[in-house]
């Protein structure tokens, strides 16, 4: 078995956004996204520090500090972008106006509930952003984190045990070892990596998963 | 004649007393009121509450004010950066107390303040300790929290352009907080990059009437690559 | 006893209007106040369609359909002015911004509170507008009316019979007789018509009335 | 490639089923999209409910679709008119309900839906008789009136510009509800002056983003004097 590789996840996100989607992706690993948008497509990016139409990286030199994203790094504006306040941008959120949005995650629930914002740890400081935003108000909540963690325990989980952003968010998983859709009835995957068997990808995540017609190694 | 032009920042924030709750403006270094935060640190009020989105990053700006020890409390959404060290520190000494807000029941409890709204239901961080404690609702097939306005004495932001009765323009992601927070404070102080005659400005264009400013601070500072 | 004529009263209120001051006029009575309001001060006035900074009446031939003020009447938009959306309008209004508003009125209570919307009749269909917006929202609401009904029954009463605006919100009566404060304690006589006595405003009026200081004929 | 130009008004309104909300922008004629209610009159859809600042006045527009008994019921803040008479027949007809609510009040609601909020307080109304078996609540030293937001299936706004991504800007005081009725709706159909190329309008000045619009008209009608 070859893992995905970021590149890789990011990649097969990409390839779910459909032609004039309005989508947020979220800081971090996400942000692999963008590069991966197939270019005959036309995708509308937004980025809850009021902006509409997010660029690729400016050129070394071009930079423009006025202008960024929500993780403070320069971008550009596409052609037929908008800038906007900050509760007009949430308000974007919140009311449902974007079709997907792209985040990080800890740990995700087999009920959809998504942990992504805080370790819980006694001595943490915690900061939440606008995750616990993009989670309740995305039309589609896609999610990209690694399977496992570190130790190897999957972060698909029973329930979630770090603190929650929302709970029953969270559409479609994004991992380094499947694709897996959440639904009422359970996770059923979607794609497997190439020489993993749906026994084995059970028995590493822990929590029951479907077969579905569509199973199969991307 | 209406002339809302002060000549310097100190001058500006000169009234500003201990205990206010002041806003700032900006999201990283877009739309942060640098100069007039400096003007605050000189003008050395104490026990200020503090509502930005951060809470001071490096040791400039915010992170000054915190280092200077004015700041009691601060409400934000996202306090800890990788620099963010004196906020971690007065914070975990016990000198600074934090309400952590999301970022867009933040921006929208600031809205409601301007707006004379007495309260929202939101549904972001329903179910999260976040909203441990807070009032939540039912509303037709989703559940909602209960949240109230953030008002404040003054509001410190940073605008591109302004006439003399204080109509702001903002320059792209600069715009971030700059209305809302214009709109939720007594006294609004605004620094912009040029002022101009009255008129000048596209009544179509102007994003924060001026209406919601009481002063306006000219400072010609270079615009610097991020 | 000269009662002041309309032009009169507007002059009255435009008189008590400090420069700087932020406006709403309201449909009919109110508005003949701009015309009145002294050159040398600046004055902006708000209209609750979305607009700071109106202007005179245009000159015939020169109006536009989409600028109008929130009588639906022509008007001309002043250098300074801003435009903005019916949300932002309101939220001006209801978050305090306006210093002053000025409403016609059918009663005004001891107590400040306010009738302008509806005469109650069973058949009459209702219409409210921005007026109970306006009656919550400004830092000071000035009423212009006359001080009888064509009945001769005083304006200004112990309880409003009509169906209310909004409590306790009236600072300030201005009428054909007389200029009178709401003050917590109740009426405060500030002018009253030339040839007129207090003892006879107090008859006319049918509530208590206090005799001021500043208490004079104008 | 995203093109949410359609030809005619009555293509943009072919499917306005039995039933719909339908929110129609305008404040007198100042943002009356009148080619569009000529094309949902044409339409024929039944049952609507219609939220609009009035309730029609004269012979054309919203009064025109209300004399074809295309409308059940309106939200509006001000129906009474001196001219208003196809809405006063109806009504006391009893063919057609009224909800009248405060025109700030209207205003939030709708802004309210766009936003995501479940319900709101507002000081306005309270104690009056349009907060009647309202939920009421003290916050601080004021008393306010529970409102919950109005959404729409269909927005119907006139705007000035447009590109084909659905960015709009307004004109002067046309610009009134047509930017929150566009969030609050499922399907925003935008009659405009002019169609530009993508590119073409400044992104500082885009008032509605594309984000709320889904369809977009041109109609070339004469600017008519007030």
């Amino acid at each position: 078995m070859k893992k995905f590789e970021r590149q890789q996840i990011a990649a097969r996100v990409a390839r779910d956004i459909p032609e004039g989607a309005y989508v947020n992706l979220g800081i971090g690993l996400p942000t692999l996204v963008a590069d991966h948008l197939p270019r005959d497509r036309e995708i509308v990016l937004h980025s809850e520090n009021g902006v509409l139409g997010v660029g690729p990286r400016p050129a070394k030199g071009m930079e423009d500090e006025d202008l960024i994203n929500a993780g403070k790094e320069p971008v550009t504006l596409l052609m037929g972008g908008a800038f906007f306040h900050h509760a007009d941008s949430f308000g974007m959120i919140r009311g449902r106006h974007l079709d997907y949005c792209v985040l990080g995650a800890f740990q995700v629930s087999v009920a959809g509930d998504l942990a992504n914002w805080h370790t819980g740890a006694p001595d943490a400081i915690p900061a939440v952003g606008g995750a616990m935003d993009l989670a309740v108000g995305a039309k589609n909540v896609l999610v990209m984190m690694e399977h496992l963690t570190k130790e190897g325990k999957s972060k698909i989980v029973e329930r979630c045990s770090y603190p929650l952003t929302a709970a029953h968010c969270v559409n479609r998983i994004y991992t380094d070892l499947a694709v897996i859709d959440v639904k009422a009835d359970g996770l059923h995957v979607v794609d497997i990596v190439e020489g993993l068997s749906f026994e084995e990808l059970q028995r590493l995540s822990g929590v029951p998963l479907k077969r579905t017609s569509a199973s199969k190694a991307a | 004649m209406i002339d809302k032009f002060i000549a310097t920042a100190q001058a500006a924030l000169a009234d500003v007393p201990d205990g206010a709750t002041v806003m700032i403006g900006g999201f990283g270094n877009a739309g942060m009121p640098a100069e007039l935060i400096d003007a605050l640190i000189e003008r050395g009020a104490r026990g200020l509450t503090v509502v930005n989105n951060n809470a001071g990053n490096g040791d400039t700006g915010l992170a000054a004010l915190i280092a200077a020890k004015c700041v009691r409390k601060i409400i934000c959404s996202f306090p800890r950066q990788a620099d963010s060290w004196h906020f971690d520190r007065a914070h975990r000494a016990g000198e600074l107390e934090l309400e952590l807000v999301p970022q867009g029941t933040l921006a929208e409890r600031i809205r409601a303040a301007g707006a004379g709204i007495g309260a929202f239901y939101t549904p972001t961080a329903f179910g999260t300790e976040l909203a441990a404690g807070k009032e939540t609702r039912r509303i037709g097939a989703r559940d909602y929290v209960l949240e109230f306005p953030i008002h404040a004495d003054y509001a410190l932001i940073k605008a591109d352009r302004a006439d003399r009765w204080g109509n702001l323009t903002y320059r792209m992601t600069a715009r971030n907080f700059g209305p809302i927070m214009a709109a939720a404070a007594k006294c609004t102080v605004a620094q912009v990059r040029e002022t101009v005659p009255l008129g000048t400005l596209d009544p179509e264009v102007v994003v924060t009437p001026g209406i919601f400013v009481k002063r306006v601070v000219r400072i010609a500072s270079l615009r610097k690559a991020a």
